[in-house]
């Protein structure tokens, strides 16, 4: 069962990505820094840290769309490779939706299908069936500006699932959704991750959300961003909804609230106030 | 003595065959005469006549009997005080190797003219030798002779001071016949001197003066051609000075040709200028004949003494 | 990332860029330049086919005063009717935004106010403005406008009306949304037409020279295309071509310095 | 939505010929009433009767400037974009096509129209070809501003779903692009007709162009103007046409 | 002291604005349907509902941007109003930023005080004293595309404050942040409410934020949106952090969750599964 994670690895659970020494600059701005993380397959991995940490460049450099700086160590399944060689390997939802506003909602889901080679008509097939579980039923020919910021954010997590790779990074896919849509959304993830056995990697800001779906939580630091702590989350599967009041769950979240406010005060200069 | 504004709209750029107009404004003859003259070159599709006809320019030396009809027929209000070619200033010509060798010969073959009067020309020209017009495929003339250097065409039209030379310099002179409007007793006077009928009437002694000037000019133009060619190559350095020299020449002979010999520069042959006035209104350029008389007023050049006028 | 990239303008790696930028193109031009050349001389093209290009260049030598006199006077009513152009491009654009009735009754006669070919009427225009430059750059104004005109509008109606609503939202009246949000974002369209409008303002001093001036681009190119110079109409071609290139790049880096935001919407 | 596309297109329509009656009555009054001379300003009236007149000779010109138009619209509008697509595919190709195609593009078009006349004669060849240099450097500098204009950011999701340069230029850049794209095929229009009339005026057999050189040499201003009426309704009818076909597509602003 | 709000409302206490048969429809989209609502000056109402139930429509209507469907009343201070008279008077935050892209952090923030006529040095001067509030310091002259979508957010809110109104309407405005960084926002957001007596309106998806800022809760039904619930917090303020574990905030938060996932299961078509 994944989830129940040694912490030393068994030899035949080589890691699925293995990132040493990532560091990344912006002009004057260091993003990333010393970066090491390592993510078996299977794992479903939340990712925590103060906002403008780094962590969608993580992500980004993850999805093979940015070069981290010289000197960094990036292995896939055990080979030393470059970010771009990681294009088309995971499926990727970014922090805004990016939806195309010449498309429709079916045909915005169908996106990474149809770069595939999929011929389209059976990719809408296989994306109308999945608009109910979305709450979008009906919405199949609306255009993203006639969409709600929730909705629009399922379309967008809706085009990653149906880009079927190992690796899945989302980035805050439930941030624009009220608490039960966000459930659901949640239950469904899982129900995904455990069936195919994909590994995720998932940005949230909710604590709550990262240990209740989580196998381990990374916390990141401030900028310039690196992992801070990486919590494994002991806790059984499948977790019940009411999993959140177990004295293990708020231990946990103690934790990590801890760590990460240490780090979040560092974005500010409360010192005057 | 008080200077009087006016400007000359000429038919096409700064060139010697308008060096007159320049050595007398160069040499201060339009301002012996109280004139302030500025000389405005001319351009593709700027109608002279018009210009003159609304008062935009003072003098105008037009296309020539031709536009001076035509203007004359849709009632603009100029008139003509001065013939400057005396004989139709361009020719047809042909490859000496080629398949024409006559007029007669032009039947069948290609041959490429200004659809502006030219091709009347060309047409009365055929007509006297017994060719139907139509029997010859005539095109309108573009900018370059290169079609006829590449005897893709087999006759083509060319001023005396202007094509001709650069079809000489490529062809070669004695490669070519040459065939002449008036040998086959066709004539088209050109270059014509207009002014408008206000001016004609109010201000006859500023017309005068003018032409007194001008007629100095091209005097000493000819006297003294390549201090003339210096005066344009001024104004225009990019010319070629061989070409220059060649149409001043050229221009000396059309001025001096037919009545030009005998009654001097800028002289009108009302009978020259008659018979194209017919074959214009034969081909139905003009709707009618145009009254000569008015169109063509001889006064103001005739009131200069003739030696003068006389090279 | 272009944003990045024009912020940090004044660091070595983004000026040997663009040193790049303008080395490489005079690269490849010398190499044209001299492929053209080879094959002229190899081919034995006729010149008033295709003269060499060393003869065009000795053909600007002889009389290097003439062209540059002509290159100032041209550029001069470039410049002016390229501005008015411009400045009148933008603001028909934002009359026409403004209203919509004006729009609908009086566009379509701009469309057909393009259609007017200019050199059919040289002796209106001169009767209008005289011999002067003035009248070189009314017409060189009156045949760029229009691209202003129009992708001005097409850079309006790509703004969010989400953007336009939340300017509504801080009380903000027409003239400054107008201001801070629909002109900013109709820049980078914008500058799409004013790199054509560039070379249709020269065009039309080009063309406007036609109408009896002395000098200028224009004259030069019309006394060399009725005596037949070829080396004459290569030369002047050259010659303009220059100058257009000139004003697209100025165009061109204005560009760069003022839109660098790029595409994020 | 088609209903109100074509309301919407119905009452453009009258606008637009409101305000060219607005234009033709005032321009009727000023030629009436300030009795210019038909050398200035012909009557509107007359020149719908000159219009009339030579209808037979105006129609036969027009479709002759109108096939020379069309035909270098085309080459220019693929021309211009397959060098666009080029250099965004290409980069290194950018440096040595966008400067050419400037310098090209910056020699007014007359300026060719000896060498062109030259190269292809007298014939509809030369005009096309001059209007497809025309027009392809206008669709080649919209295309080029329309395919850079994309989010770098949806570049990199797309790069994300393995789509490689064709796929990006496919289904984001030329979308984005097209607004672009059409505004340029717009102004192209007319710009394509002016261009064959120029190049008609200064050689050619026929065509709107060939028929005003002559007019105006031959004093007859109502035919000049009938000539360029006739032109203009060309190309007010070819963007009209690009027009519509940018509302049909470019839906989504 | 605002918000401990008697229900029925004294004479002096006149609803600030008072909507009543608020319809409106997009298409065949029926967002808004009959709603009624009354805010009275001073108040903080939080409003959560189902994504896609009309609360971000409500908000464009609040803030004079959209016209409800004829037959509404909205009355501004007891005078009857059209929606596009708000205009100007209400400070809004738009759900998604809206920064122009070729503005940097500082003239983003200060977009609408220069709309207000506001000199801009001094409304910079104004922005740069509040960016460390905001762990924005040293960012002012980043561009949009150089921040994280959190601190694209905190810009968003940084223009909203600076656009000083009775009325404020914040739709998501913590929706990108991190526990702390949302903490201090939070904590931020009712200083300024009570030093300034602003009447504020906020969305959120977060049941907790929602009880620990609000006066009161409005629950909005799924489409088309009405006000399900208005729920009176009756808790005293000011409020510590650690107030969301007690009996009382349980209690509220039940009630609330259920009303929300009553209504979020219809957005859903979840009968086959
Ligand atoms: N293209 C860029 N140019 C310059 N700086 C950048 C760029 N992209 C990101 N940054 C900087 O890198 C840092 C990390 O950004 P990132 O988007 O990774 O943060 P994040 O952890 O995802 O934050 P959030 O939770 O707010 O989304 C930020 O300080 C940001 O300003
Ligand atoms: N411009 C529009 N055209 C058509 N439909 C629209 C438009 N704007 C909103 N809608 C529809 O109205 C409904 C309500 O949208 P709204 O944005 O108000 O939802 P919301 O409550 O803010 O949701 P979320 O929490 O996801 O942001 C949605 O179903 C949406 O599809
Ligand atoms: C009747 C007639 N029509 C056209 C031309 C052609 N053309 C117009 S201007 C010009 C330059 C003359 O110096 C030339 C060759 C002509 N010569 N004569
Ligand atoms: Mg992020
Ligand atoms: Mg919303």
């Amino acid at each position: 069962m994944p989830g129940t994670v040694p912490e030393q690895d068994a030899a035949d659970e080589r890691p699925l990505i293995e990132l040493r020494q990532i560091s990344k600059t912006f002009g004057a701005v260091k993003a990333l820094q010393d970066l090491e993380v390592s993510i078996r397959p299977g794992e479903l991995v939340t990712v925590v840290g103060p906002s403008g940490c780094g962590k969608s460049t993580l992500f980004n450099i993850l999805a093979g769309l940015e070069e981290p700086d010289p000197g960094n160590i990036l292995r896939l399944k055990g080979v030393s490779s470059t970010a771009s060689d990681l294009l088309g390997k995971v499926s990727f939802m970014p922090q805004r939706d990016l939806l195309l506003p010449w498309r429709n909602v079916i045909d915005n889901a169908i996106l990474a299908l149809e770069v595939e080679g999929m011929p389209r008509a059976e990719a809408r097939r296989l994306a109308m069936d999945m608009l109910p579980e979305f709450g979008l039923a009906g919405f199949e020919a609306q255009y993203p500006n006639q969409l709600s910021g929730g909705m629009r954010q399922r379309v967008a997590l809706m085009r990653t699932f149906l880009f079927k790779r190992d690796l899945m990074l989302l980035d805050e896919p439930f941030g624009a959704l009220d608490a039960l849509t966000r459930t659901m959304m949640q239950r469904w993830l899982l129900d995904v991750w455990q069936k195919h056995k994909r590994t995720v990697l998932f940005i949230t800001h909710d604590v709550d959300e990262a240990i209740f779906l989580g196998d381990r939580v990374l916390v990141m630091t401030a900028r310039p961003g690196r992992i801070k702590l990486e919590q494994a989350v002991d806790l059984p599967r499948p977790r019940k909804a009411d999993i959140v009041t177990s004295p293990e769950f708020i231990a946990l979240k103690k934790t990590l609230l801890e760590a990460i406010e240490e780090e979040s005060m560092k974005s500010f200069q409360v010192a005057g106030r | 003595q008080d200077m009087v504004d006016a400007s000359l709209r000429l038919k096409w750029l700064t060139q010697a065959q308008f060096a007159g107009f320049y050595v007398a404004l160069e040499k201060g003859y339009y301002k012996d005469e109280g004139i302030n003259l500025t000389i405005n070159p001319g351009g593709p599709n700027l109608l002279t006549e018009n210009l003159v006809a609304t008062g935009a320019d003072t003098f105008g030396l037009s296309g020539g009997t031709d536009s001076v009809f035509a203007a004359r027929d849709k009632g603009l209000p100029v008139v003509c005080i001065g013939v400057a070619h005396q004989v139709t200033p361009f020719v047809f010509v042909s490859h000496k190797d080629g398949p024409v060798q006559s007029v007669a010969d032009f039947k069948g073959r290609t041959a490429t003219t200004w659809f502006t009067g030219a091709n009347h020309v060309l047409s009365a020209m055929l007509s006297k030798v017994g060719v139907s017009p139509s029997d010859v495929d005539i095109q309108p003339q573009q900018v370059s002779v290169t079609p006829f250097v590449d005897k893709q065409v087999d006759v083509v039209t060319a001023t005396r001071h202007n094509e001709l030379y650069v079809i000489n310099e490529r062809v070669g002179k004695d490669n070519l016949n040459l065939f002449v409007p008036e040998d086959s007793g066709v004539s088209f006077p050109r270059d014509t001197l207009i002014v408008s009928e206000t001016t004609a009437a109010e201000k006859p002694e500023l017309v005068e003066k003018f032409l007194r000037a001008s007629v100095k000019g091209w005097r000493e133009a000819f006297a003294n051609e390549s201090e003339a060619i210096d005066i344009i190559m001024k104004i225009s350095p990019t010319l070629d000075r061989a070409q220059q020299e060649f149409m001043l020449r050229e221009v000396r002979t059309l001025m001096t040709a037919g009545k030009g010999s005998t009654d001097g520069l800028f002289a009108i042959d009302k009978a020259a200028v008659g018979s194209a006035n017919d074959l214009l209104a034969e081909y139905g350029v003009i709707s009618k004949p145009v009254e000569l008389d008015a169109a063509f007023n001889a006064s103001f050049i005739e009131s200069i003494p003739l030696e003068e006028r006389r090279l | 990332m272009s944003g990045a990239a024009s912020v940090a303008g004044n660091l070595p790696v983004a000026s040997t860029g663009r040193f790049g930028a303008v080395v490489k193109p005079i690269v490849w031009l010398v190499a044209a330049v001299v492929l053209v050349e080879a094959i002229v001389v190899v081919f034995g093209i006729r010149s008033y086919y295709l003269p060499r290009p060393s003869v065009i260049a000795s053909t600007i030598m002889a009389t290097p005063g003439a062209y540059l006199a002509g290159l100032w006077r041209t550029f001069l009513e470039t410049v002016l009717g390229f501005v008015a152009g411009s400045l009148f491009g933008v603001v028909m654009a934002v009359v026409f935004h403004r209203w919509v009735l004006l729009r609908e009754m009086f566009f379509p006669l701009f469309v057909v106010s393009q259609t007017i070919p200019v050199i059919a009427f040289g002796a209106v225009v001169v009767l209008w403005f005289g011999n002067t430059l003035l009248a070189k750059a009314v017409i060189s104004f009156y045949i760029s406008f229009l691209p202003v005109t129009v992708n001005t509008l097409l850079g309006f109606s790509a703004v969010d009306p989400r953007q336009v609503q939340l300017m509504r939202s801080f009380g903000a009246d027409d003239a400054q949304i107008l201001r801070r949000l629909y002109l900013p974002a109709a820049l980078p369209q914008l500058f799409v037409a004013l790199k054509l409008a560039s070379s249709l303002a020269l065009v039309g001093a080009i063309v406007g020279e036609w109408f009896g001036d002395t000098t200028g681009l224009g004259v030069l190119l019309l006394q060399a295309m009725y005596n037949e110079n070829v080396a004459g109409i290569w030369a002047t071609i050259v010659v303009s071509a220059c100058l257009g290139m000139g004003l697209y790049g100025v165009v061109a880096f204005a560009e760069r310095r003022i839109v660098f935001w790029g595409g994020e919407q | 939505m088609t209903a109100s596309i074509s309301s919407d297109s119905a009452r453009q329509i009258s606008r637009g010929i409101g305000g060219a009656l607005l234009v033709a009555v005032v321009w009727e009054l000023c030629a009436r009433g300030l009795d210019l001379p038909a050398y200035v300003l012909p009557a509107i009236s007359s020149i719908l009767a000159g219009l009339a007149n030579d209808a037979g000779s105006l129609l036969a010109a027009a479709r002759f400037t109108a096939t020379e138009s069309l035909a270098g619209y085309a080459i220019g509008c693929l021309a211009g974009m397959a060098a666009a697509v080029l250099v965004t595919m290409v980069p290194s190709a950018r440096s040595v096509v966008v400067p050419l195609a400037t310098a090209i593009n910056s020699v007014p078009v007359v300026a060719y129209s000896p060498l062109v006349l030259l190269w292809f004669g007298i014939g509809m060849a030369s005009k096309v070809v001059m209007v497809a240099i025309a027009v392809s450097f206008t669709i080649f500098l919209s295309t080029i501003a329309g395919l850079d204009r994309v989010d770098r950011k949806s570049v990199d999701l797309l790069r994300s779903f393995g789509a490689g340069r064709l796929a990006v230029l496919w289904r984001l850049r030329l979308p984005t692009a097209l607004p672009l794209i059409i505004a340029g095929m717009r102004v192209s229009t007319v710009r394509s007709v002016i261009v064959a009339i120029v190049t008609e005026m200064l050689g050619a057999y026929g065509g709107l162009g060939w028929v005003i050189y002559q007019a105006v040499l031959q004093v007859d201003f109502v035919k000049v103007w009938a000539a360029i009426i006739v032109a203009s309704a060309i190309s007010l009818a070819f963007f009209g046409a690009i027009s519509f076909v940018e509302r049909r597509y470019v839906f989504w602003r």
